[in-house]
């Protein structure tokens, strides 16, 4: 509860005082774990010592500082933020799961194995791959085992030369990243206004060093690339594979799929189409299906079955694989909560998320088109997201996109997407997901009326906000000047 | 409809709206080919009821055997608040916080843990997480190579007696941009790094050394020594710990002359179950001068427009979003859930229960050692100081006695045949605070049974 | 110290400015002679890590049979968000909400409550919980006997169809105020009231009747006829009801002509979980007319300073802090954390919803009297419609039966051996949404084969 | 998060449309659960019709409205609102003791019936009483079980004359509401300005129509009675009995125990003493303990041991109990999260809940004090609560307890415990429990401090507090006059 006369929440830090503990946790001191002299640590860590209860109250309190979907509307574009069934939570949860150690005999984990092998079967349906592997930890470990695969797949054939991967200027920042750490070179390459990749330029592009593209469909701007088929043939035709970025798999889901547009790998976000919850940052799960071509490649572990038992396929299976991409197989729990999402909503659940999400997606574009917001891809139907470029009321009123999203959490409402895709000026990516209600968007078109209609008597009102928050406009540059990423004791 | 609020009515005056006759109408930019009419693979809708009932009965399948694994992973106890904190809605359900104003509770917490993290490894900084252990030591790697400009050859030197999945990861993920990773070998008599192995690097350009502390087999490793030997051949130094080790073994920081360079490692004991694998927490600190080529996301402490502090993710330049195929690394979604967990459990356990439990570990692995090793048949691999693990030799393969335990609800192990042929027919063992005395007596016994049974046979 | 914050250097401080010595020193006014030095009887201290293995083996060594009763607490899937979200600190920790600015939460949840609770009832006020279902009969027999002015009798006819555990806590409870509590006995052959022992009271001063819906055997009652019965005799109508019944059953408010004045009952059903017997959830509505009278808390919409809406105890004149003595009733700490989680049952399961389940329970209880009923020995005890509750009569004692069956982890039913020894060797099942139809085999084959073993023994 | 342009929370019944809901907890509809037509339902009940995402929603921001322990300091009198270890909660929630029902087998129930069967025995000890019955479900209905008893007693020896209960002004409103519910008669008896009970009245006030006498020690008032071995003395000549309402049991825990005292019969709160949570309003247990005398009375059921099993001692094992008094065995739940606390607490943690809250009880009212705070009973120890009155206060300056209280929410402290008990003028009954730290302690004193200089300076801000609560003073008049309790569907 902000707006108190209460100080601002301490650091923990601050709240330590020496010979406090919480010392329900402590197990009984025992003799024998003693440390020989020249390993040994000169005093305690500097951990703070406050009592359970403080803890207890400390981060009871941050957390009231955080908008979550639980709390709030949270439109950001890209990100997927719908409701995070909180069955997945405890299902997931149950002692049984939790407490299996991921090394334990297999036979004490044939439930568990039991829905991965579940998961990737599903999997494998919903994007119309010939395999699964479950074990990518994020959407970018998921990209990385997938240009990795393409990487390994062009060399097994002895084609070295494939060192290039086409990406779009309105990618993620994650697809180049990726690129690079597999080794590739980037070859950007632009969008056109309507959002649809520029054929000529991917025909400019294309070359023997050409390893894949990069493509996420519908792409970052909100739009289905129409041409999907034709840009396919066209990749492979120039000995290149097609990568599925699957940020926007909720566009789609079980209504198409990258397998049958031609796409020989993609990667899914579990935390988003999946509603596995992202929990301030992760974890998610990037797991990634394939063609039946770069099957050898697929990370492991996989989970086999064998008659009717389940087991670890790794490296000894599978011995062109990429290797391993985490110590043991993936976030597991993160899998779970996608098993128990998928088994309740079942296959017509899968086609609802694309047709509600998209219905939402196109209602909220048409208001705000009405409402005099100018949408980025004028014509085009939105995905489950869309764009609304600010560039007009940047240049009439001086308020910018950032301006209209610090503004939108004093309305109650978390902000969209701001500054991505890169290439549309003052834009805000907007994704309301399926599981918002009408009143809740017209709610949210209410305040982006009233926001601009401030900016238009009082601007300094919008540019100085938020107002009701815990905390007003960041100083992001003195944060990046003066670094401060740790607490440091004082010096008494 | 599950989770979908839309009312025929709602339906019917959104389309309208739109101005688009049906649903399928929405997908009308989809070439039509494109279109699916269903998906035989996935199962029909169940309720939650029913989706409970059959996840219940898996769970309760995979039971809850007596866990002596550790290698990696390890069975700590996990205060109540922990998690009844961390999947409070508003941070279970939140994202990277992007927005700052309206997020201040998950970077506060990053801004703690980033302060615990480089507290615990004595380094000056910390990021807010990576995916796990494994892909940390991963990303260390990289980062050892972009930050030591003058060294050329990208050499790592990677000890056997680092985890093997790890090597396997770092192999795997560095692959692309060349590194070239060289084994140093495990002094079989002492289970620790093999100094001439090392010594044969001497005068080479090394980019980093990778030192483990403990070691994969449990034993300490001579990290002063060692960082001493990185320090004199102008190689960086990367230390792959266990962090609850730290409240009791010598910090990175600390290590040799002037210390380690980056620390990195898994944070899993910190409050995260082991739930078959994961979500775990990888962890990674480094000196301040090389701040600028650390992956993942750092929470700052900054001002508002007021002048009270806030918080702030920072150093975004490092990143893909921003520096794109100039990033330090991919990584966008971390861990920050198990982040927060870890957060949270060191602020109850604190600086004398986190000792607390590190001594109860070494004591209790010490005594799982002396009641197995009572055992005919059984004896220790190497002597020398450990933390919570160690290696036991057997008179027989391994494997089998490990599935006649679980028979009987003992996870007794990790096998090493695979990974350590040289050993012999070892197997590793760990004991945390969890394991009652009571427990390594249940375990000596059905060993010892075991092993006489298959003697009298 | 275990939850206690305070430090030496705090202690030496406080006890300082209070002026004390020592801790001691604070107790200095207690007789000496009265201060202990010890308690022998409660164990040393446990970490929580010790207690949690300790409640986990416990747990575990009860297990999760399949279960066949209901008999006032029913086996109902509890929607996952109802126990993540009455479990947050906010609900879980606060008080009663004295302070209102300071409690909005609690009391709207409350204000939701009741009008959940008075739409399922047809009346037109709840209070915001009582203890549980039997104690709010016992209250409500009160309550009419303080209600119904005219009537000086405090007699109350209470069916031996009711809940025979119920009927005793109203007999403890009302005892010490002198009510009249005649029994109205059960027709064997229907399992309801018998008319002919209801109207042996007809031109009696009669303060109330009591009306199970469905009664105990889950048979359904003419609840229409016994409240024109009642109203006919000047009598009060005590509604004592299973909440998910009200789904698809005739309300109480639409009872007869005019309906009941009063209903009660466990709202258990509404996600609480069985738990061994509690914490569950008395609720009870009424009449406006009666709204003096009602006990326990009642929350009201109000306005703020601003006239904003806002919600607030109200009416505590009848309560116990305000009225002592003269109160209506001694009821303080009620059932609120179970009463959210009512309120967030019912919001999610919606009316759809619980007309589902309602019918599931329905139709899953038919089932289960009809597969047991095939078996020879097997009969059911009455025809009639039922709710999700039914007696069968075996052909031999039941608690060697039931004992058996639990050995196969099968819980199969109530024993009415005791309780209606006139009834035979009669057994109460129940049959809840929960139970699948496997479920249902697995128990039919189950008595199947036992009943044979016995037989061909 | 407060303070926001979002509008008020609405009711969920606002939020329902019809045709919606959160169907993933519908069961599957199945043909064979029809109700014959003369006892069917008229349409569907008047409940709300919402997503789950709302409703999570809805009760998640609902939460935040509240203070908890868990987010504020909540020195409420008399309540003991101290930390409730997560623990306790999370180990009577493990899927094998939630999932029991009451009436399997108690071969199905031996580690739930062990738990209790060990609360039983540790709270004999605690207080040092001969028998204990877990079964009353609150405090106030543990005082029934005790008046109960106390009447079943006197009947049992054939003395029929004894049919008043004495209680102290200052007693709580349960102690004269449950003689009334056991059909006694209420004699009061006043208090001396020193906080202990006047002998002298309480001499007149016994006599053969003496059936006991209730008493809280320490009393309400925050101080130990004194002559308590002299009270009981008088009380039993008399022929009464003594009957310890132990609310305040955590002020003298380990220290003394009221079976020392000469009391025969108490009850306890263990949602007070023993830490399980409020919940809002409850649940809450209000176990009882007797002298050996009083032990044919308890009430049903109680858990006995026969060598090595448990099992529920019932009306058959004890004809004489005064009965049952719930459908079941009470509120098993909360006894298990009494015993986890208990265990983890371990005798000494009993004793030092005693002097630690005796300790912050003393200390913030010697700090009160030396800030000029007028005590009620000056030159007493507090036990582990206290009275301040601000009888000066309202005089001067006009600003009442009520106005402090409300003001100390803006502070971020929830209220103490405000005009009780009644005698005293203005009062505060300030209780900080032993979880607390000294720096919070010191944070409300400051609070205090603050708001009595402000009701100087400017005492009407201090009246129309609280300023920064989701709602501003509430009109309690209004509530009651224009009765509105339940939502009523619009007509539309
Ligand atoms: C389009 C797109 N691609 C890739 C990613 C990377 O996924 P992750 O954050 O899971 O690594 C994101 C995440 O924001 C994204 O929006
Ligand atoms: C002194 C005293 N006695 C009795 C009670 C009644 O206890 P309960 O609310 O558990 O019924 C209370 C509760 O506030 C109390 O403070």
């Amino acid at each position: 509860m902000s707006g108190s006369l209460r100080k601002p929440e301490p650091l923990i830090f601050e709240l330590s005082r020496p010979g406090r503990g919480a010392t329900a946790q402590h197990p009984a001191a025992e003799p024998g774990g003693e440390v020989p002299a020249g390993y040994r640590r000169r005093g305690l860590p500097p951990l703070p010592e406050v009592s359970e209860l403080q803890a207890v109250r400390h981060y009871t309190r941050l957390s009231q500082l955080n908008f979550g979907i639980d709390t709030h509307f949270y439109p950001l574009g890209s990100c997927t933020m719908k409701y995070n069934p909180r069955a997945c939570n405890a299902l997931a949860m149950l002692p049984g799961f939790l407490g299996r150690h991921p090394l334990a005999d297999a036979a004490t984990g044939q439930g568990v194995l039991g829905c991965l092998f579940e998961l990737q079967e599903m999997l494998k349906d919903v994007t119309g791959m010939a395999g699964v592997s479950l074990t990518p930890m994020a959407g970018a470990q998921g990209e990385f085992a997938g240009v990795a695969m393409i990487r390994a797949y062009h060399r097994a054939r002895g084609d070295l030369t494939r060192t290039e991967i086409i990406v779009p200027d309105a990618a993620h920042g994650t697809n180049p990243a990726t690129a690079t750490m597999c080794g590739m070179k980037v070859r950007e390459i632009p969008t056109r206004p309507d959002g649809d990749v520029d054929l000529a330029a991917l025909d400019a592009a294309l070359s023997p060093a050409t390893a894949g593209i990069m493509l996420t469909n519908p792409s970052t701007l909100g739009v289905f690339e129409r041409r999907i088929v034709e840009i396919a043939r066209k990749v492979h035709d120039a000995g290149g594979l097609l990568y599925y970025d699957g940020a926007n798999l909720n566009a789609i889901l079980g209504k198409a799929r990258p397998g049958d547009m031609g796409f020989d790998v993609i990667h899914m976000n579990l935390h988003k189409t999946f509603s596995t919850p992202h929990g301030g940052g992760g974890p998610g799960s990037g797991a990634v299906g394939v063609g039946q071509w770069l099957l050898p490649h697929l990370p492991v572990p996989v989970v086999g079955r064998e008659g009717e038992r389940y087991r670890w396929l790794d490296e000894r299976d599978l011995p062109d694989t990429i290797g391993r991409l985490s110590g043991f197989m993936g976030n597991t729990g993160v899998l779970l909560r996608a098993w128990v999402y998928m088994r309740i909503l079942g296959a017509a659940g899968m086609r609802r998320v694309a047709e509600y999400s998209t219905l939402n997606a196109n209602y909220l574009l048409a208001r705000l088109v009405e409402a005099g917001f100018e949408a980025a891809c004028p014509g085009r139907r939105a995905s489950h997201e869309f764009i609304v470029t600010l560039r007009r009321e940047a240049r009439q009123l001086g308020v910018t996109a950032m301006d209209f999203a610090k503004r939108l959490l004093d309305h109650g409402y978390h902000a969209p997407t701001t500054y991505f895709p890169l290439l549309v000026p003052e834009c805000l990516l907007i994704e309301p997901t399926e599981t918002e209600t009408r009143e809740e968007l017209d709610g949210f078109v209410e305040a982006l009326i009233a926001i601009r209609r401030e900016a238009a008597t009082d601007a300094a009102a919008v540019k100085a906000a938020p107002h009701t928050m815990p905390v007003r406009r960041l100083d992001d540059v003195r944060a990046a000047r003066q670094l401060d990423v740790a607490w440091k004791p004082e010096v008494a | 409809m599950p989770y979908i609020p839309h009312t025929p009515d709602d339906v019917r005056a959104m389309l309208e709206r739109i101005g688009a006759r049906s649903l399928d109408d929405l997908f009308d930019e989809i070439p039509p080919a494109l279109l699916v009419p269903s998906l035989p693979g996935v199962p029909d809708a169940l309720s939650e009821m029913d989706v409970s009932r059959l996840a219940a009965e898996r769970a309760a399948a995979d039971g809850r055997p007596l866990n002596f694994i550790g290698a990696g992973a390890y069975e700590h106890h996990i205060p109540a608040p922990v998690w009844a904190l961390v999947t409070r809605g508003e941070i279970y359900s939140a994202y990277t916080p992007y927005q700052a104003e309206a997020s201040q509770g998950t970077l506060q917490i990053m801004y703690e843990y980033q302060s615990m993290i480089a507290g615990l490894t004595a380094l000056d900084v910390s990021n807010a997480s990576l995916y796990d252990g494994a892909s940390a030591l991963a990303e260390a790697c990289l980062m050892a190579v972009r930050a030591h400009r003058r060294s050329k050859s990208a050499r790592i030197l990677l000890p056997e007696t680092v985890n093997p999945a790890w090597r396997r990861v770092v192999r795997a993920i560095t692959g692309g941009q060349g590194l070239q990773l060289d084994t140093l070998a495990c002094d079989p008599a002492s289970g620790r790094i093999d100094p001439a192995s090392l010594a044969a690097h001497a005068g080479e350009d090394v980019t980093a050394l990778v030192v483990p502390q403990p070691n994969y087999f449990g034993q300490l490793e001579d990290a002063d020594a060692l960082t001493r030997w990185a320090r004199a051949n102008g190689a960086l130094v990367i230390a792959a710990v266990n962090p609850t080790s730290l409240a009791v073994l010598k910090p990175p920081g600390e290590w040799g002359d002037g210390g380690a360079d980056i620390a990195c490692g898994d944070a899993q004991p910190f409050g995260v179950p082991l739930s078959s694998g994961g979500p775990y927490v990888g962890f990674m600190a480094c000196r301040m001068e090389h701040v600028r080529q650390l992956p993942g996301r750092i929470a700052g402490r900054t001002v508002d427009l007021d002048g009270r502090p806030g918080y702030t993710l920072t150093l975004q330049a490092r990143e893909q979003h921003i520096r794109r195929a100039k990033a330090t690394s991919n990584i966008c979604t971390n861990q920050g859930l198990l982040m927060s967990a870890a957060t949270i459990y060191l602020a109850l356990v604190g600086p004398a229960g986190l000792e607390r439990v590190a001594r109860a570990c070494i004591a209790r692995t010490s005594e799982l050692v002396a009641a197995l090793t009572r055992l005919p048949g059984v004896r220790a691999a190497f002597a020398g100081p450990r933390f919570h693990e160690a290696v036991l030799k057997l008179d027989r393969p391994v494997a089998p006695v490990l599935a006649a335990l679980a028979g009987e609800g003992i996870i007794g192990g990790h096998d090493l045949a695979r990974d350590y042929p040289q050993l012999g027919d070892a197997l590793l063992v760990c004991a945390t605070e969890m394991r009652t005395r009571a427990d390594v007596e249940t375990y000596a016994k059905a060993l010892g049974r075991l092993l006489g049974r298959a003697a009298a046979a």
